[in-house]
């Protein structure tokens, strides 16, 4: 999932037609003064940080400027500020408009009608989920029929747009599906889409891109977020890396077996810290390499709870065995591991006489890492 | 009878000659599904694991009586060979493959469903009916003949829990691992009256996890239209609750897609529910023995 | 029983205010038609020759319980009213519109087709069951209840046609016009299984014309799949070869498409051939009092 | 249906993607001089007048060139020229490539299957028709699939393609593609697809437009094929109007009825001249306008046939007797008319008071005018 910043959502919208208020992202104070000057922000002007949390309204990360110096300050104050745990980089400065009404569109996927949906509602400018539910229109779109007439003006009803307004906002929607489509978003939002005189304009940009389509979209590559060095090679080895607050790492293989895992390790006391999903591989190569991975994150003891499908667990185990001689001393850690499936017993053994506690049944396995933990013997 | 495929089932592997389809076809053999075609466009003639391998489907199709295709050719590809699987006059294809974005399933599925095809994931396991064929990737070794049906949404997970139903002494009728991505062919909703027509089946186990509302449809059906008796457990109870798709994806489900609304909508709709999934084969056994007790 | 309408067929009148929406609306009601609702975007609230008129389908649908279509709106907008016709959950939609592009009709088509819903037309004067219902533009002068079945590709001809019948003392059971454009939503093949079913069509006299398949393909089902008599004419004999498609059209047709070769393939196939228009009625007669004798 | 020259359809092949030779349109032998002097024609190069007929190799319309001088001649010879009637205005100057082979590719509509149809064949370069039906691969591709990667290998495959000709073909055929879903066309044909060296490119261009989509492709509006002033009008006033060798005119309302009147005037000997077809409609002031358009043809005798659908046949024959009236006394013809439908026995009296012969059945109103137009009285 690559979550964009406003600016970079804009310049999305700019290239589909959008209609936007005038602007400029700048990366320092002098060029916010500049981007003033020259007229390419009209004044008075809204000056917000570029971060990807919420809340930025109330977070001070938004602030006003009537002439260039008061942009320039303002600009200079957000920029570099920390913004719940965001640094702040690019600030764009955008004209402030005479807003009649703030309204909401975005288009998503509903899983459940396999099929994307565009939500509209009168109400917006606020988070969407206080919206009650009958102030939101949910419109599913069909793919082959594409966001169809009938269905713009049932979006334009909603909104209580007509005239030139609902005119603009066909521009909107033809953009809005336009990006979801082709671009392929997960998300596309605009909150608070503004009814400014007898048009609307989009004051906010949010959009996801789908980090499977990624190889349709290497122009999204450089944009993803912030990621710790752990985190990065994770995901250059394709592992799930996920960090809780617990003390306890555990390593299993698919996202509904590590989840269950997690879910009786709490049940037990445990408190899970890192996790690494394997995927729905049992690869021992990819076993090994999160096994070493896991040994950086420093976990109190270790989970490894693999259900082996196309490799025999002897394969496995013997690689875990090699992997753990390239553990350095001071990262070793205690380790319970679990490795069910094709000659199930072999790998057990082969693991017992590594000197590793290796049992059978989730519960059992389980119980003895948590009490691993906690400083008894796994 | 068992469900979706049986011994008569003639499947073709798409991707046959990578490693996965190479590995996949020895063991679906060993299980003793009919593979009778593979394909790889470029590598038509040659063989793998004694199965041909043709350069497009049609042939397959034309040359072997293929019916059934298990796709395994990488996400960017996987669009095209489904619409080709279709197009060949399949009517089931089970898509293995990972990672296909979720717009390409949106055709996929919409394109299929429109010719009166069927999709099975993508991005899962498969599916197996023991004794008779196996179209997917589930480790054989976890199978065993029996009257129990699984339907689950998860990959591995399910391996652990049909492993564990067999190592209660019990056995499966049809095993269906749907796939846990956004857009899947086949869903709980699609997967139930499949179950509930199957005169082999006498039990189903349900296997969800957090996230989307394929559990609430699930237990709509089984409220409405469905008199067999059900074990769900649904992964996830311990994690905190997800923003994958922020504020719109959370005013989709409203509320919808946490473990507990899960859990309790299949409770209310009479289904056994297991806290964890050691607890499913004690759960399947007791209704079991319940059903023939009435 | 008719074919795809009958006396309890509600009809929504799409463009319902136009000249065209209007005219055919009170003519249609005239017939005996249920006319109960009308749409036209922002126009909501009007009556229309006492019918009541909506801004979408959707509330026409909701309020009045409409469950077929005619479309009357101009043809840049055609296809927009035909998916609200469909995603309004109507089965049945009559699409009048002319010069509609046929690049349009295929989404619609094929739109329509995979929701389950039938589109007669486009440029189409639609369909009527005498003494039940219309639901079209066929001047309601020429009809009179009756078993005979017609089908035809044309619009004024039609009427000629019906009108013939009706001249002779017989009558109609339905009549449907098919439309001329290069893709329509019915075509013969489509519609004959419809008059085969029908307990209250003894005949069918079909009418087709030069350019495309239409007839040859319809020749395929009467041979195959059809057991009442048929009368079949199609216009176009003195017409030069035409080549409105140039070389890949004629390869496309390969030899098809002449008035030659459709009548010699409904002859093969064991219609009555009509020369000329003013023979059909002596030809239906024939063949109704020879079915009479067996 | 609008029928572009080559170098219109290569103008939007080029925007589309298309390999096509290096070439240049010229409408003067200047421009052709200059053409080759600033190297936008390579030597030795192909001259080929811009007509819309086929056959312009036997008939002299194509000629190649070795020197800017002999390319200066060629275009000059061959503008200007008729042929098969069409004034040449536009030559198309490009480069001779050394051709391996000559491939057909096209994609048009299959009406029975309601799905478009790609049709390929190795062997190009000649009419399609006379190549065996075997050597031709027709692929239909569903609008909401497009042309698939699988389709695309098939097609390589009946073309003998593979390697770099085949990833060449698959630019050709994005564009094929392309343009006939986003420009409306009817027909997209590539003959011949010439294969040079490892690759392939477009050496000839048929792009015919539907003239349906006319409202979403104002920019072809201008390029439509030359007409006859009394076919423009026709157009405008949306009236079928088809010249052929006979002196009948005929006036009727569908092409169905339109059609089984010729059939049957045939029949008895008559030979229609001009035709003219009002579409599905009844509407007086369409039949005045035709009767009037008739008129300026100058028919022998003409047969109106009218079937009444929404008008009634009274005020039909009103008008008609009205627009008699505005006809000049040296353009006058005898008429026989056949008005049915609602009110016809009214229709009928009304014409039959104001001269006209007007009859009830098809078949001796035919007679009728057949012995009008050879002489006799209506």
């Amino acid at each position: 999932m690559v979550k964009l910043a406003e600016w970079r959502g804009k310049e999305i919208f700019r290239r589909y037609g959008m209609p936007l208020p005038r602007g400029a992202v700048v990366r320092s104070a002098a060029e916010a003064a500049t981007a003033v000057a020259s007229g390419a922000v009209p004044l008075p002007c809204v000056v917000k940080a570029q971060v990807l949390a919420g809340g930025r309204g109330k977070g001070g990360a938004v602030r006003f400027a009537a002439t260039a110096a008061e942009a320039e300050a303002a600009a200079g104050a957000i920029l570099g500020l920390e913004f719940k745990g965001e640094r702040v980089r690019e600030v764009l400065l955008e004209e402030k408009l005479p807003i009649a009404r703030e309204l909401y569109l975005s288009v998503a996927l509903d899983r459940s009608r396999r099929l994307p949906i565009v939500m509209a509602s009168a109400q917006g400018g606020v988070e969407i989920e206080n919206v009650d539910d009958a102030q939101i229109l949910r419109l599913p779109v069909h793919p082959f029929a594409g966001l169809t007439g009938y269905e713009r003006r049932r979006i334009a009803k909603a909104l209580g747009l007509t005239g030139g307004a609902a005119r603009s906002l066909d521009r909107v929607l033809t953009a809005l599906w336009g990006i979801f489509e082709r671009e392929d978003a997960e998300l596309v939002e605009i909150n608070p889409l503004a009814v400014v005189g007898d048009a609307v304009i989009a004051l906010d940009a949010k959009v996801i891109i789908e980090d499977d389509a990624s190889f349709r979209h290497p122009e999204y590559s450089e944009v993803r977020d912030d990621r710790t060095p752990l985190e990065e090679i994770a995901r250059e080895k394709e592992i799930a890396f996920v960090q809780l607050d617990g003390n306890i790492g555990v390593i299993a293989n698919g996202a509904g077996l590590t989840m269950a895992t997690l879910d009786v390790l709490q049940q037990f006391g445990g408190r899970p810290g890192v996790f690494l999903d394997l995927g729905g591989t049992d690869d021992p190569n990819k076993v090994t390499e999160a096994f070493l991975l896991m040994s950086k994150a420093r976990p109190a003891a270790v989970f490894l709870n693999i259900f082996g499908g196309v490799t025999r667990c002897d394969t496995v185990a013997r690689g875990l065995v090699e992997a753990m001689k390239l553990v350095p001393p001071e990262e070793r850690f205690p380790l319970v591991a679990r490795i069910r499936g094709n000659n199930e017993d072999e790998g057990i053994a082969i693991l017992r006489s590594a000197g590793v506690t290796s049992l059978h049944e989730l519960r059992e396995s389980v119980q003895a890492a948590v009490a691993a933990a906690a400083g008894g013997r796994p | 009878m068992s469900v979706l495929i049986d011994a008569e089932t003639r499947i073709v592997v798409q991707g046959i000659t990578g490693h996965q389809g190479t590995v996949h076809t020895r063991q679906m053999l060993q299980f003793g599904s009919r593979v009778v075609a593979g394909t790889t466009p470029g590598k038509g003639g040659q063989t793998v694991e004694g199965v041909p391998v043709f350069d497009s489907v049609q042939e397959a199709v034309d040359r072997t009586e293929a019916n059934t295709s298990v796709i395994f050719v990488p996400a960017p590809f996987a669009k095209d060979a489904l619409l080709e699987a279709v197009d060949a006059g399949l009517r089931l294809a089970v898509v293995v493959t990972e990672h296909i974005p979720f717009h390409d399933m949106l055709t996929m599925y919409h394109y299929a469903h429109a010719q009166g095809a069927r999709i099975i994931g993508p991005n899962c396991p498969g599916i197996a009916a023991p004794g008779k064929s196996k179209a997917g990737i589930i480790p054989n070794v976890v199978f065993r003949p029996g009257r129990v049906g699984v339907i689950s949404r998860s990959g591995t997970l399910t391996y652990e829990i049909v492993n564990g139903i067999k190592e209660h002494g019990l056995g499966q009728s049809t095993c269906i691992g749907l796939g846990g991505d956004p857009v899947i062919g086949t869903t709980f909703v699609d997967a139930l009256p499949l179950f509930e027509a199957d005169p082999d089946t006498d039990l189903v186990v349900l296997v969800g996890e957090i996230g989307g509302t394929a559990e609430e449809d699930a237990a709509e059906v089984l409220r409405t239209r469905f008199s067999k008796p059900v074990v769900a457990y649904v992964a996830g109870r311990s994690a905190p609750p997800g923003k994958r798709m922020g504020h719109a994806g959370a005013i989709i489900a409203r509320g919808k897609g946490t473990a507990a609304s899960k859990l309790e909508a299949l409770k209310a709709a009479g289904a056994e529910v297991a806290d964890f999934p050691y607890e499913i084969p004690d759960l399947v056994a007791r209704a079991l023995a319940e059903r023939g007790r009435r």
